[in-house]
């Protein structure tokens, strides 16, 4: 009875943005809560209908109290993932397998005002962690120093330096890319003009060789997203955007950033591995895709995901985004037109919010003709990724 | 009936933007509840949004007549299970309010035989040496 | 350079929440040592770092201790200029140090100036004392 | 108040259709492997997982290398990218996680045989493993080494009363049941006793060579009113792993396979983590209510169609709580069904939890309970139900909880 592929099984019917700030003055709760009615109102459907809901782990509250603000009874399927958007995948599996109607992927977190913004002095203990090696590998990187995100992409950034030549004079175009598409995106609230490459190697050096531009900002927001299969699609307000495949990767030896323990440290075998599937599945190839929507939260990751997603070849990549010229949209390649993370804060959903408007043809930087866009999160550790299309 | 172990401090209520209001007026000693102005009817606990109309602008703070029964209880006999705070044996009552909502609490001179399903109880305040404000709740007349 | 502390703050401690790991216990016990100790799978030799319960390649739950010689070479490194602790006082550098018996781990370098740093230098362990329940393995110029 | 209860939102019309839902006979249990079950295992989680994941690659016939996917609790403390660095696999195309305790028991299931069913992994572990009796109770309280990971605006609502542990929680909810349906500690008792009597039976169950009678039920200490001693589940060091592979796959396995018939989820409005006290009724538990009616629905079976179930039981009310819910006898009458022992024991109309379960086996949040029901149908249990066809699991109870029904 099983279903072969889950190709084209499922599409995005509706998203709800709320307006990121630096500090936006409400509950993450409320937020959630508030982003789901948005996008429910978007897509035409009721939230009595909602009966699914999926959401990373670490990103707001989890479905059981945001159905409680939403007045949400009956839930048939809930889920928590940890890596990237990886919940997606659920999501798509959940409404395919006929598990629930209406699925709702939300992220809310606000990073920048601090998610704890607990006005009490409300007593809680740390939590109680037991011998996994992921608290075992920070027992051998922090006595050293080696503390924060900048700083483990960092020591994979140098030896990718060493190893391929890139230059920053090269790498700077990611965010120099950035901040021209997001100057663009009025919800971008991190650049209202676009940098200089002299900006560039001016941004301080928070964790030599990574700089502070090459670093996605802390952001507050709120986006939620409704999935449903094609059919039930059909009689929503919205275009429907098919949802052609999705995948998630994960290779040997892994550690989130951390993966030092591999032969070669300055690839991402966990997004080759995703790439693969989600080629297989969506019968498509890295020449089909019109917008590539990719994980910069740290720059660096950008040429390698290029690399690794088949878009250039193996040590093409610091050309490739050389000048900007062929990821700007109008490129061979338009990468993250709405400005990325890099311009719009620490948001992995924003990826998907943006491959929909391209679809629709309603983004504020919309590339031509877009009738694939991939969207693929998770660099530096287990990665999943989409390809969505018009239908 | 909650005796305090001196030393040892109880947990405070964790305060965010969504139940502040409920909050502040325990500090005042008021029990408030949230109402929903649109639907005329009282949520608890506090949160962002109305589950009945969703709307996220229609929710005030309203005072409760603090009158309610006792709707069930846990009563807190051995050490293994209890926060150290309390004296044993200490009940954990959740308490039927009119406004037709339910709190959890703790009881104020009630002895241990006394706690029973169906008592009728009333809020009461207590100010703690640490700085915070309680509520529990004490008989009444039915 | 070396890594500088400052006096009144705490260096993150191997033993995070009050007790060392049971995996990562034999490293920090050899550290006391003046030893590197690296996780070998018994069956088959393969190195498991980091320590892991199980060999991922024999998957053999039989697994020893043993001292590594202490020399290596950079393998790569991370100048921080801005800390992202308080016990450290920036500039500082972290290194992945690749041992000559294979496994890499991350450490700092004792005396080696940040210009001077480069991949391949070879480099062998000096152990330092920051705390008084606190001794790290580091890393210095050959000879 | 009670009306509104009963008349439950949960509407047929306006789920998918049956014919969608493509869990149905897609996938099968495959593996079931576990470490031994005890107070003091001596070694860290990540080390029981690994060799209850071993085990369970063996017990199916498979190799390491065909494993490509995971499904974790999410309150299991080892990540899936450790047990593969241990383990050796080298590449996986799907992995997921369950929140919500031991709600999570049965979810871990439908992710996997969803994952399996829209074709992106062919054999995903679902693991559990923890050091609950001697390390990090995650029941205790601050100023202790652990503390429950709560949910922090439920959290701080009530922790300020004192009400600050699991059996607490579900004291509140379970005297509300007792109370309304006029039931004693010694009905109650039943329940703890026929699940020793199947512990008896099983040599790895912590309690297998300790009886228990009614009378020391009722006796046993007070732990919080009205759960006493034996009426909680005993606390345990161990790891369980379950194997979950397409049906294609499972017929050229070694065992055999316990197809998944049926894997629903339920998650009702106005809850929290067990403490859902501000419901009309709170003497119901009506996630459950909603995951058994999916599960009907969406297998065709009815409740009298079950040959063997294993109940959630953290604590004995909830074993009659769930009889009801799960429509297996009306509401109210759950402890009814349990007095006496004779209708839930081996040999009965629908015996329940075999291996001992919670009560007596072991409490490793329900991965026990799933293996169990796979002996079931493998007919290798310990206290076997003859021509067992269709087995029941459960998942944990006063929170989104979740359900599996296996065939022959």
């Amino acid at each position: 009875m099983a279903i072969d592929s889950i190709k084209d099984k499922a599409a995005i019917v509706g998203i709800g943005v709320v307006d990121f700030s630096t500090d936006i003055g409400r509950t993450e709760w409320y937020t959630a809560c508030q982003a789901i009615k948005l996008a429910a109102e978007e897509a035409g459907v009721n939230i009595d209908d909602i009966d699914g809901m999926v959401k990373s782990v670490d990103d707001g509250p989890d479905p059981t109290y945001t159905g409680k603000g939403l007045g949400i009874d009956n839930l048939l399927y809930h889920s928590e993932n940890h890596w990237g958007t990886s919940a997606m995948m659920n999501a798509v599996h959940a409404v395919a397998g006929g598990l629930c109607n209406y699925c709702v992927y939300y992220q809310t977190a606000h990073r920048a005002s601090g998610p704890e913004k607990c006005i009490s002095d409300f007593l809680v203990a740390r939590e109680f962690r037991d011998d996994s090696l992921d608290m075992v590998r920070y027992d051998y990187f922090s006595p050293f120093g080696l503390i924060g995100e900048p700083g483990y992409v960092a020591m994979m950034y140098r030896r990718y330096m060493h190893e391929t030549g890139i230059k920053p004079e090269q790498l700077g175009w990611v965010p120099i890319v950035a901040s021209e598409n997001a100057a663009r995106n009025t919800n971008a609230i991190f650049f209202d003009k676009s940098i200089t490459i002299d900006d560039y190697m001016q941004s301080k050096l928070i964790a030599d060789p990574i700089r502070e531009l090459d670093c996605a900002p802390k952001v507050d927001g709120s986006i939620a997203i409704v999935i449903t299969t094609p059919e039930r699609a059909k009689a929503l307000k919205q275009e429907p955007v098919i949802i052609n495949s999705v995948a998630s990767g994960y290779a040997l030896e892994g550690q989130n950033y951390t993966s030092y323990t591999r032969d070669v440290i300055t690839d991402l075998p966990e997004m080759e591995n995703m790439a693969k599937e989600l080629y297989r599945v969506g019968g498509m190839g890295p020449k089909d895709i019109k917008v590539a929507m990719l994980d910069d939260t740290f720059a660096p990751y950008v040429p390698m995901q290029l690399e690794a997603l088949g878009f250039c070849g193996k040590g093409e990549a610091p050309a490739f985004i050389e000048g900007g010229d062929k990821i700007r949209v109008g490129g061979q390649l338009p990468v993250n037109p709405d400005g990325g993370e890099i311009g719009q804060g620490r948001f992995i959903t924003t990826r998907i919010v943006e491959a929909v408007r391209q679809i629709r043809g309603t983004s504020t930087n919309q590339v031509a003709n877009t009738d694939t866009v991939l969207v693929a999160s998770g660099a530096g550790g287990p990665a999943d990724g989409m390809i969505c299309r018009k239908e | 009936m909650v005796k305090l172990i001196e030393g040892i401090p109880i947990m405070r209520p964790y305060i965010d933007l969504d139940n502040q209001g409920y909050w502040d007026a325990v500090k005042n000693h008021k029990l408030v509840l949230q109402y929903c102005t649109k639907c005329n009817r009282f949520i608890h606990p506090p949160r962002p949004m109305c589950p009945t109309c969703r709307s996220q602008d229609t929710m005030e703070w309203k005072e409760s007549s603090g009158k309610g029964i006792l709707y069930s209880y846990v009563m807190f006999t051995s050490p293994k299970m209890a926060y150290p705070a309390y004296e044993l044996p200490y009940a954990v009552v959740l308490v039927e309010l009119e406004e037709g909502v339910r709190i959890v609490t703790n009881t104020h001179e009630i002895e241990p035989d006394e706690v029973q399903i169906g008592l009728p109880v009333e809020v009461m305040f207590e100010d703690l040496p640490d700085g915070q404000t309680v509520y529990r709740f004490k008989k009444r007349e039915a | 350079m070396s890594v500088e502390y400052n006096a009144d703050q705490k260096i993150p401690h191997p033993a995070m929440w009050g007790v060392l790991y049971k995996s990562s216990t034999p490293f920090w016990d050899g550290v006391k040592e003046k030893r590197v100790m690296l996780q070998r799978c018994k069956s088959c030799g393969y190195w498991l770092n980091p320590p892991r319960p199980m060999c991922p390649k024999c998957r053999s739950q039989e697994s020893e201790w043993v001292a590594a010689k202490g020399t290596g070479k950079i393998y790569s490194w991370v100048t921080f200029n801005e800390s992202p602790h308080s016990a450290f006082k920036t500039p500082y550098e972290a290194v992945l140090v690749e041992l000559d018996e294979g496994p890499r781990i991350v450490s700092n370098v004792v005396g080696i100036n940040s210009d001077e740093l480069e991949i391949g230098m070879p480099v062998e362990v000096t152990f330092e004392d920051v705390a008084e329940d606190l001794t790290l393995p580091k890393f210095k110029k050959v000879g | 108040m009670f009306d509104e209860y009963l008349a439950r939102r949960y509407r047929t019309t306006t789920r998918p259709k049956k014919e969608h839902y493509l869990v149905k006979d897609s996938a099968a249990i495959v593996g079931i492997g576990a470490t031994e079950f005890s107070k003091d295992s001596g070694r860290s989680e990540l080390q029981m997982v690994c060799e209850a994941v071993k085990a369970a690659v063996d017990d199916a016939g498979l190799q390491m290398e065909e494993i490509d996917g995971f499904v974790r609790f999410e309150m299991d403390y080892t990540d899936e990218m450790h047990i593969c660095s241990s383990l050796g696999i080298p590449k996986l195309t799907y992995f997921a996680e369950c929140g919500w305790g031991g709600g999570a028991s049965c979810s871990t299931i439908v992710h996997a045989a969803a994952a399996i069913a829209a074709g992106v992994a062919e054999c995903i572990v679902c693991y559990r493993g923890m050091n609950e009796a001697s390390g990090r109770r995650y029941g205790r309280i601050p100023g202790t080494p652990s503390i429950m990971t709560a949910p922090r605006d439920h959290f701080g609502s009530i922790l300020p009363f004192g009400h600050c542990t699991p059996p607490g929680w579900v004291a509140m909810f379970a005297s509300r049941y007792l109370h309304e349906f006029d039931a004693t500690a010694e009905d109650l008792a039943w329940v703890s006793v026929v699940c020793r009597e199947h512990a008896n039976r099983n040599p790895n169950a912590i309690f297998y060579d300790r009886p228990l009678t009614v009378q020391e039920c009722v006796e046993a200490r007070m732990i919080i009113e009205p759960l006493r001693l034996y009426d909680c589940c005993v606390d345990t060091d161990g790891a369980v792993a379950i194997i979950v592979a397409s049906a294609e796959k499972a017929k050229k396995l070694k065992q055999k396979p316990a197809y998944i018939v049926g894997a629903t989820q339920g998650n009702a409005t106005e809850g929290e983590l067990m403490t859902s006290y501000y419901r009309p009724v709170i003497s119901g538990l009506p996630e459950a209510w909603y995951t058994g009616q999916e599960l009907w629905r969406v297998t065709g079976a009815i409740p009298s169609d079950v040959n063997v179930a294993q109940f959630y039981d953290a604590f004995s009310p909830l074993i009659p709580m769930q009889l009801e819910e799960y429509g297996f006898c009306d509401r109210g009458k759950g402890m009814d069904f349990c007095r006496g022992g004779d209708r839930i024991r081996l040999g009965g109309e629908l015996p329940c939890n075999t291996s001992g379960s919670h009560l007596s086996e072991a409490y490793l949040h329900g991965m026990n309970l799933i293996a169990e029901a796979v002996r079931q149908i493998r007919g290798t249990s310990t206290a076997q139900v003859k021509n067992a066809e269709l087995s029941l699991v459960t998942g944990g109870l006063g929170i989104p909880t979740s359900a599996i029904l296996l065939r022959n």
